[in-house]
């Protein structure tokens, strides 16, 4: 018995392949009680910015069928603080890696936070997120402009010094071009994907439900347009993909893998259900085995076509 | 510490216009302290998607050798969850997460705790009113509401020996108004070592804090937001603190003092 | 009492803002058992193309979370039998306006259409599908192409003899721009949302579930997407838009008119629930009755800025 | 007469392995022919999302003047939707759209009705068994599915004077191998007047449909498809006829002539 679910991903070794998605799992530290994140294939924090960001005014959040909409705006402690107070306990986490997502407002931010990240120790993979579509300023642009994309990356990837996820908007008419685009200019990984632009209103207030007016969907709803993306970039690039969108279940992730993801995020189910990833990891074990497949790296892209 | 864990729906009980009491299992194994919820789905399939908070109403002890407690949860019919938890047959199995926030804090020399609540934010009083610390404490419940079947909790406080006195905007229960005009009655008395503890409609606990804050009596608010978590990661429920910075309702809060908070008590929100 | 639902539509008159969405409807005559079709403010027909198609293999359809995929390919008569067979029905349909939905290959084939529905007598409403996802030729690139999008509205509005309206995709980076492409090259009315473009597969059997690989969303799921377009268009152009996207009940079709949609179509839900519609036309005026709302344009676009 | 109604839940009965029997109340007005099917909603919250189409196992007429007959639905637990179905308690309200599709045809000079079914596709034939045009005619019903538990309807069958004939793959129960070994022991005796009608998985469909032709008896095929509405409107279910167009297997089907599919029959599907 035994499945084997570590695969390398960009070089990097994860012990499996699920990990907790940027912004909905804190800096790591917040669950505990639940589990021990240590059981994880990775982390990826909640998106750091040079400086600390208050965040969006509330309301923040708003529920949809199956899903929901967030608007909180990039709320984190700043690059001084997430190194000092937050990278301990997640270098504590031995063979959990630890994806930092970061963003800017210019170039010029995302590679001072490329060149800084890369010299923190602990840190072993840069979620570059330029699909926020949450913040006024220039992240958003970023992700959808093909210019500005190929910009962004190629000045990141010549300062990185650990592997740089570029971490695609589904905003997009073609996301596909816009995959290409950031493996051509140097991106070692991609991560898709970040939310869909939405929107919530009251009829009773005849107003709007957050105060942003509009927000990232997330959570179930969204899985068919993700697996879509994913599968299209997958067969599109050479750079290994991180899938997500919607993933409750092993199954769902295992529907990531399938395509030709080679790990998985794991972001809305873990406020539906705090245990939701370490049970996937256990879930996703089981079905190989009862499968007779020995490795989660047999299972990748093995959907017949 | 936190539990994600199920329960099994024991009864419901019916308190009269859209309230309901859900007795359940109490599946934790953490002391429950006053102040603090549970986030509960109300349903065994993915609608609605997102669990709901609740305040702890009561606890009752494990009764016999391998009782396990109960959880009462005090409920308002509001909408799509609060609706389905209202029809859940006994037996239900549904999942919980909890004890969830930070409960009320009881100061040593307190001598007058006065509750001050609107609606179903009577809820976290009945389990505040019978914690041990306050047993040799003066209680008094302020309780407000539209009508009088909005002023939920009197016989639960009043088993605890609490002082109830009730206002209601429609005069159909004690007093006509609202429940600020029972809490500048009580204020006049200026009783000694008085703290206020409210929870309610936003307006009231605004209306309450800038009260308290004029009197110069501390004054703990219990705060609602819309929750996704429920346990501090995805920072939708944040209020504005007083320094600017946001603070999550479900971590640094439910309960905050009045001070703490930009928009509660001071000069913020006359509008009311 | 009495609520007028009534509404003027790019000069067409309404009765009331509901009309059922092309493919969920037939042409008009399968859900009589349900309800009198004639309740309805409109129907959409099935897209029609020139010649009868009999659409995809299936498997057609997967559910999603609080949504579906279709991939039914536009399945359809043809032009001549819709005419023979189909309009006498509809057109019976005294005070229910028709809509004909048509789909074509190239701008010729959308020309001849335009031209030839333009002279049935009973046809009140031409909407242009240019936002298939689940053909394989040209449709889809109408859509999300700039430049094919203003040649071939162009070329369909200068031949039009009853108001065009163009279905715009959702599956673009700003649906906006290409309203406002819409609008200036002559469209008289838009209407959105389309599906969006998704997959399913399934680990059992490690395939695809639509024998078209891909399929298009609908339902509740895509509701806070939709509604966002739908906001972001009215307030970017000035012809009518009818609003689409997840409505199952009267909230939902009153928030579409809240941000500016002038009338809804309703799709999916009448499959989950075969009377939605008419039960959505008495909710609405239960509520705006009981909000002192005379009349539902007071209602459209009043949403508080 | 198709209607979309409520229905409610009167008692579950478990039929072993993960078969279940569903009994409600009728809410139809119009008569259920054999061969039809219902939609139904197997819970009262948007997941899962759309409803389920389910053979009509049996009717039983009103008894008592306000009494509304009942509805049978034979059902195999096999994913979300019947998972839900098999928990739900009795008195629950359950959203149903019927009598739905096309029924079981009976010719004037059918002499030997032979059902072939595999696993819960036996749900069409008590219904049809029972059928008033069948009350002279021989009824046979070969049942085969993999084990034992997979043979369902035997009792129900044979209160009805029908000839059960069952077939298992692990031999568990009756004769070892597939039902297709029953069908050609039945052709070898050549009854007269003979028509087949034929419901189950897909591959023992396609087989029953090329003996069937090979010999020149006539064969009714009751087919599955995922479904979206039930009723026609959203070409989602279709299967591909001799001619090449697409027929819906809620409106022109489930049940088709055998001839009249591509896929079923004739020289196709020789993969079996
Ligand atoms: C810490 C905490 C403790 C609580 N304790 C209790 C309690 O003991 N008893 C009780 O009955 N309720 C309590 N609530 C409120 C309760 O959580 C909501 O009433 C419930 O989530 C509504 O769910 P629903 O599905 O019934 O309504 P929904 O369908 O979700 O909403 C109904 C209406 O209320 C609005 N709404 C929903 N949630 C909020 C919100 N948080 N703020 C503003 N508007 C909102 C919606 O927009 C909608 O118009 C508490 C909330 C918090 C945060
Ligand atoms: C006309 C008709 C009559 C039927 N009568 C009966 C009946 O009397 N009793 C009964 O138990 N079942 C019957 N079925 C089948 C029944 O509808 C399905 O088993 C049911 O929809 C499964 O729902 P679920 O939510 O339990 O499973 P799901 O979770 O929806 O699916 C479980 C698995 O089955 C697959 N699946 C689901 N539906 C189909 C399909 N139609 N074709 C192929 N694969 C599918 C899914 O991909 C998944 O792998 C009938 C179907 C039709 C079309
Ligand atoms: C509350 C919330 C906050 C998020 N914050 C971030 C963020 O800071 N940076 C980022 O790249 N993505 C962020 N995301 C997006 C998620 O990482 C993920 O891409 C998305 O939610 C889709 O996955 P899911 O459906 O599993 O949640 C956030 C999502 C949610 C719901
Ligand atoms: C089964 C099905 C068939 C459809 N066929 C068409 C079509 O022929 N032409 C078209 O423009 N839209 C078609 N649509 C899209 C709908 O008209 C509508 O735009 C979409 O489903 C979103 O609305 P809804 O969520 O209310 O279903 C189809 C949708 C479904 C579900
Ligand atoms: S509800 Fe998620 S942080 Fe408070
Ligand atoms: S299920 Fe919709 S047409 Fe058959």
């Amino acid at each position: 018995m035994g499945v084997d679910l570590s695969i390398d991903f960009a070089g990097i070794h994860l012990k499996n392949p699920v990990l907790a998605a940027s912004g909905t799992f804190g800096y790591g530290a917040d669950m505990t009680d639940f589990f021990d994140p240590g059981l994880l294939g990775g982390i990826a924090t909640k998106g750091i910015s040079l400086l600390s960001r208050a965040g969006n005014l509330p309301v923040r959040i708003a529920e949809t069928a199956s899903g929901m909409l967030n608007a909180i705006g990039l709320n984190n402690v700043g690059l001084d603080a997430f190194i000092a107070d937050k990278m301990p306990f997640l270098r504590s986490l031995d063979d959990t890696i630890t994806v930092v997502n970061f963003y800017g407002n210019c170039i010029e931010d995302y590679v001072e936070l490329t060149r800084r990240l890369s010299d923190v120790e602990g840190v072993d993979l840069l979620e570059m997120n330029i699909s926020c579509p949450n913040v006024k300023e220039g992240g958003i642009a970023f992700g959808t402009d093909e210019g500005m994309l190929r910009e962004v990356v190629s000045a990141c990837a010549a300062v990185r010094r650990v592997p740089l996820m570029v971490k695609l908007s589904p905003n997009v008419t073609d996301i596909v071009r816009m995959a290409r685009i950031a493996e051509n200019a140097g991106a070692d990984a991609l991560s898709l994907v970040n939310t869909f632009t939405g929107m919530a209103v009251d009829v009773q207030s005849r107003s709007y439900v957050l105060h942003n007016r509009i927000g990232g969907l997330s959570g179930p709803a969204i899985k068919p347009l993700a697996l879509r993306m994913v599968h299209d970039v997958c067969r599109a690039v050479t750079i290994p993909v991180m899938g997500m969108g919607g993933i409750l279940n092993a199954e769902d992730a295992l529907e990531f893998l399938l395509v030709g993801a080679r790990a998985v995020q794991v972001g809305t189910a873990s406020f539906v259900c705090p245990t939701a990833m370490p049970e996937m990891i256990h879930g996703m074990e089981t079905f190989l085995e009862n499968r007779g497949v020995a490795s989660v790296g047999d299972w990748i892209g093995s959907l017949a076509t | 510490m936190m539990q994600s864990t199920k329960t099994t729906l024991l009864r419901r009980e019916d308190r009269g216009g859209s309230y309901f009491l859900l007795a359940m299992d109490n599946p934790f194994r953490t002391a429950i302290r006053p102040g603090q919820f549970v986030m509960l789905s109300p349903s065994e399939c993915g609608d609605p998607f997102l669990k709901r908070p609740y305040s702890v109403f009561r606890v009752l002890p494990p009764s016999g050798p391998n009782g396990k407690g109960e959880l009462h949860l005090l409920i308002k019919k509001v909408g799509k969850g609060s609706a389905q938890a209202a029809e859940l047959p006994p037996g239900t199995e549904m999942d919980i997460v909890g004890p969830l926030g930070r409960p009320f804090e009881i100061r040593k020399d307190l001598k007058t705790a006065v509750f001050v609540a609107g609606g179903v934010g009577v809820a976290p009083f009945i389990w505040l009113a019978a914690a041990k610390e306050l047993r040799s404490v003066r209680r008094i419940a302020l309780i407000g509401g539209r009508k009088a079947e909005d002023i939920q909790g009197v016989v639960d406080l009043e088993a605890l020996d609490v002082e109830v006195r009730t206002a209601t905007e429609d005069g159909s229960l004690g007093k006509t108004g609202r429940v600020t005009v029972l809490l500048e009655e009580i204020l006049q008395d200026a009783p000694e070592g008085l703290e206020l503890f409210s929870c309610g409609p936003e307006p009231m606990m605004k209306a309450v804090g800038r009260i308290a804050e004029k009197a110069g009596i501390p004054c703990q608010l219990s705060l609602e937001a819309r929750m996704a978590c429920g346990f501090g990661v995805c920072l939708g429920c944040v209020v504005k603190a007083r320094d600017g910075s946001y603070v999550r309702v479900c971590k640094e809060g439910p309960v905050f003092p009045s001070t703490k908070l930009a928009e509660y008590g001071g000069n913020a929100g006359e509008e009311d």
